[in-house]
């Protein structure tokens, strides 16, 4: 380690907010910047999933309140890239290392939203997911970082909770809003699972981000930590989680469960996932078909700031 | 028709008018060209459908039939929607929709600055708390009308092809019947063709800086607001729109 | 899971099938590139539904609960859908229409084929009428997709990149659940991996012939026939379709 | 006239057949290729209106009678455009010219279809009328035309029965069916009566069309035989044709009933009406994006002539 290095590490160990001009090391820089900008991408890739359903919403009510919420996470993604921005990367850069596939989005996405249902379950469980990961990341070292993700975890959990209630409203609806709900949690629990990550003895970087405290805490402990959280709320609702092997360890004080199948998240990764080339086909195409537009913009700025010029 | 019976029906044009530009423009949700055009796009319909919240609400109440904003939003077909044919129409792509939006914001803050002195005062109520949403649609649909039209060749071309496509559906929005002139006996609506010059003023000015020529026409679609004849795009919505509901009449949700 | 269960989900899987493809096929109607393939759309499509009613009413039969084709075809939910994904991927354009055209009509006519001889009497009368329909059916998609794999550069490109974007959706023809194995068992259908070796034979001549190269993986997409997750078009393509009936349950037509 | 012309029209009055190979005035030629491309091309676009509901169709049963429908469509603009290929014009040609607006199609098809019963409407009153237009045309005097009337007649009687058999069970349905039933008849009426064309006293091209035998009786013969025909039809179904004028003249044998709104004729004629914008974008649209399709078509078909050939 060299000095700079040292004192660097001191700061981060004394819980001092590192902020975009001070020294850092490069590879902090780079793992920060893949880690903020998948982040970005995943809340942009994420309209996808629940857009599905704005057109569709059952009452007015429920479909003012996914847009309020799929216009907060096209937010999410405007503070993260910003935060990235603060690294020295163009948010135009990071989209097109989405587009082009070179930077992963959150694999959950990749699944369908089949029923009404979906919308609950994609905001009790992935967006549970989601807080449990960001969660200790609002202490996370890196000053930009830290204050985008306190910021957003202030709006997911108020997503989290519309989520619940629409889960509430179908398990205690009609026997189709039963099934429905059943169902959406049979298809959601596995992935949610993985939104985690692999567990720690199979990942690479875990050490280092920690010390850097880019990463908080391990996968293992955070997925436990969701399990425990989310069982008695699908008790609640009278929902069965997909898991025989579900039980309740005293000794532990925790629930013992099964793991998801990693070679599905594998699959999913390499762009196999139901869903992956939909998603990246829209993203692509609406980055091509908007590009006239973009183009237009600067050119009325430019003209715009020229004129002002002359006539000053 | 009665006074109650007019009065409903003007509030079904005014709540079929955001429902249905509400729904086209959350189409674009997760689309459209940058960021930030996602985010005001997606806040557009959403003040939208809160408004259409609020007219049909209360176009429930005046019928007093039981219907809600619901029922009336997801349970009438084609032929009772009472909105514009202007804002049915497809989205095309993002200068089309933009430009919808801009013709349709500055008739809709006009209307609504003289509904919020409507002798009707739950009207005038709706009509105040829309009319601030309203003026902030206007300005950002505006200044992209601007920009795009005034931006690159391409842009300038696409802007144009919007406004004369779009161009036709301009002229019901000032075609008053026996509904509108209840509503202006009755002091709660003004005569739609009293909106027209201050209307065709705020066009002139607005289109002029953004270089597009308004089509030399007067000719007018008309068959939405009295329902007489939507366009085919609007049967199309309603499949998408009202599934749930009508695949499920019994649930709430 | 009786006989008779795993004989209605095998009806399904067959009526679902043709009922979601001809679906998909007439979404075409009237926009082909040529006046004969708007023909030939309409009556694959055409020919795909008479299937449906076949399939299906026999489904309904099987199933001895009052529903008949039209019940089923129309006021099912999504998860009670058993086509295989293949058949609910969106159009495209007329190259990867004709592409899904013809990796269906390949396993449909053996399939069909060997159903000719089905145990169950009904099953074998619908595959003998079917199967004249679908050899038809692959002849066609067949000499389409060689005329447009080796026509221009431009159409060869667009045909290879509906094959790679279709080839995960094959595998999911080929493998078998509880109901398959019933269903072998009873000697009323064949074993669904049993069909691969002449599927393959059949695609590579036709494959080879057209110029384009068979994506080398095995990686599958599964349930649609299951219909433990079908993909988010499945939906929406219903919303359409069954409209009219969701819409007016008490109607008849 | 010629002594050319003189023959040429003693054989028309002798009911003779005029046969491709046939001398012919030059505008004989010129308003038959009109007159058989107008008729071609308002199958094709006539497609539209009635494709807007097959993937709506109320029933299998229903669904599969559309589609057959609209294929005979597609199959009468086959044979019309045959038959106007033997006077020496291509198809690609008359459809460039329905492309670029130069030449027209039925003002019918640019009204929307709205509800399921417009496809009876359609069926009911526009093949009706179409029929009405085209019986006469089995005799006309050009033979290819004679014959192509002739098949595509055979189906249009059949395509009538079914419309008129969707409106009868409209018309007997739920209230909700009977609306539908008499909205649809409600709107197609007027545009019916217009399929006819304006009034003779208005019709520029009539007595030397009628002379040739291309037009076999006049425009207001065949609205007045079409409404004598249709109203007894309407009594049956219980619906009220929208006509406050419409009364039974005992001393002409005929009903009485009001002229359709000209001005909206020409409006429509002129790209006013509902969907011209839109029928023939459609039709624009799959023209471009089928370019590639047909180019390597004929790409293909050449290859293989060409390794023939080298084989022989």
């Amino acid at each position: 380690m060299t000095e700079e290095e040292r004192r660097f590490q001191a700061r981060v160990d004394a819980n001092e907010k590192i902020e975009p001009k001070d020294w850092m090391p490069e590879d902090y820089r780079k793992t920060l910047i893949r880690q903020i900008g998948q982040h970005a991408h995943s809340e942009i890739v994420g309209q996808l999933p629940e857009g599905n359903w704005i057109t569709r919403a059952p009452t007015l009510e429920r479909k003012a309140i996914l847009l309020a919420k799929v216009q907060d996470e096209a937010g999410h993604g405007l503070y993260l890239y910003c935060a990235a921005e603060t690294l020295g990367v163009s948010r135009d850069e990071l989209t097109e290392q989405l587009l082009s596939g070179k930077m992963k989005y959150s694999s959950i996405f990749n699944y369908p939203t089949l029923t009404w249902a979906d919308m609950g379950a994609v905001g009790w469980l992935v967006d549970g997911a989601a807080i449990m990961n960001q969660v200790p990341l609002q202490r996370t070292s890196f000053g930009p970082y830290s204050r985008a993700m306190i910021r957003i975890c202030k709006e997911e959990s108020f997503h989290q909770r519309q989520g619940y209630d629409i889960m509430m409203k179908m398990a205690q609806g009609t026997p189709a809003q039963k099934k429905m709900a059943q169902d959406a949690l049979n298809r959601f629990w596995y992935p949610s699972l993985m939104m985690f990550g692999p567990s720690d003895k199979d990942s690479v970087h875990s050490a280092q981000s920690m010390a850097w405290k880019i990463k908080m805490n391990t996968n293992d402990e955070l997925r436990q930590k969701f399990v425990d959280q989310t069982v008695p709320q699908a008790d609640y609702l009278g929902l069965t989680v997909p898991d025989d092997h579900l039980t309740w360890n005293e000794e532990r004080g925790h629930y013992d469960f099964s793991e998801p199948d990693w070679s599905e998240f594998y699959d999913v990764l390499k762009g196999n996932g139901p869903c992956n080339v939909d998603r990246l086909t829209a993203r692509r195409e609406a980055w091509a078909e908007g590009q006239w537009v973009r183009d237009a913009m600067l050119a009325h700025a430019r003209k715009k700031a020229a004129t002002k010029v002359a006539a000053e | 028709m009665t006074r109650d019976q007019a009065l409903f029906e003007f509030l079904c044009r005014m709540g079929d008018n955001t429902l249905i530009l509400g729904h086209r423009v959350s189409e674009w949700c997760g689309h459209a060209p940058v960021l930030e055009e996602d985010i005001a796009l997606a806040n557009t319909a959403l003040d939208l459908i809160g408004q259409t919240q609020l007219w049909l609400g209360l176009a429930g109440e005046v019928e007093g039939e039981g219907r809600d904003a619901d029922k009336l939003a997801f349970h009438r077909d084609a032929w009772d929607f009472r909105n514009l044919l202007l804002v049915e129409m497809p989205n095309g792509d993002f200068g089309r929709t933009l430009m919808r939006q801009f013709l349709f914001d500055a008739w809709h803050t006009i209307l609504l600055g003289r509904l919020m002195t409507s002798s009707e005062p739950r009207v005038a109520e709706i009509a105040e708390k829309a009319s601030k949403e309203a003026a902030y649609h206007l300005e950002r649909s505006a200044d992209t009308v601007v920009s795009l039209g005034d931006g690159t060749e391409e842009s300038h071309a696409r802007m144009q092809a919007a406004l004369d496509y779009l161009w036709p559906y301009v002229g019901e929005m000032f075609v008053a019947d026996a509904v509108d002139q209840a509503m202006a006996e009755e002091g709660i609506a003004p005569d739609p063709a009293s909106l027209r010059p201050e209307y065709d003023a705020l066009l002139g000015r607005v289109l002029k800086e953004a270089t597009l020529i308004i089509p030399d026409s007067h000719f007018a679609h008309k068959g939405g607001r009295d329902g007489r004849m939507h366009s085919e795009h609007l049967g199309h919505l309603l499949t998408q729109m009202q599934w749930l509901q009508r695949a499920y009449p019994d649930a709430r949700w």
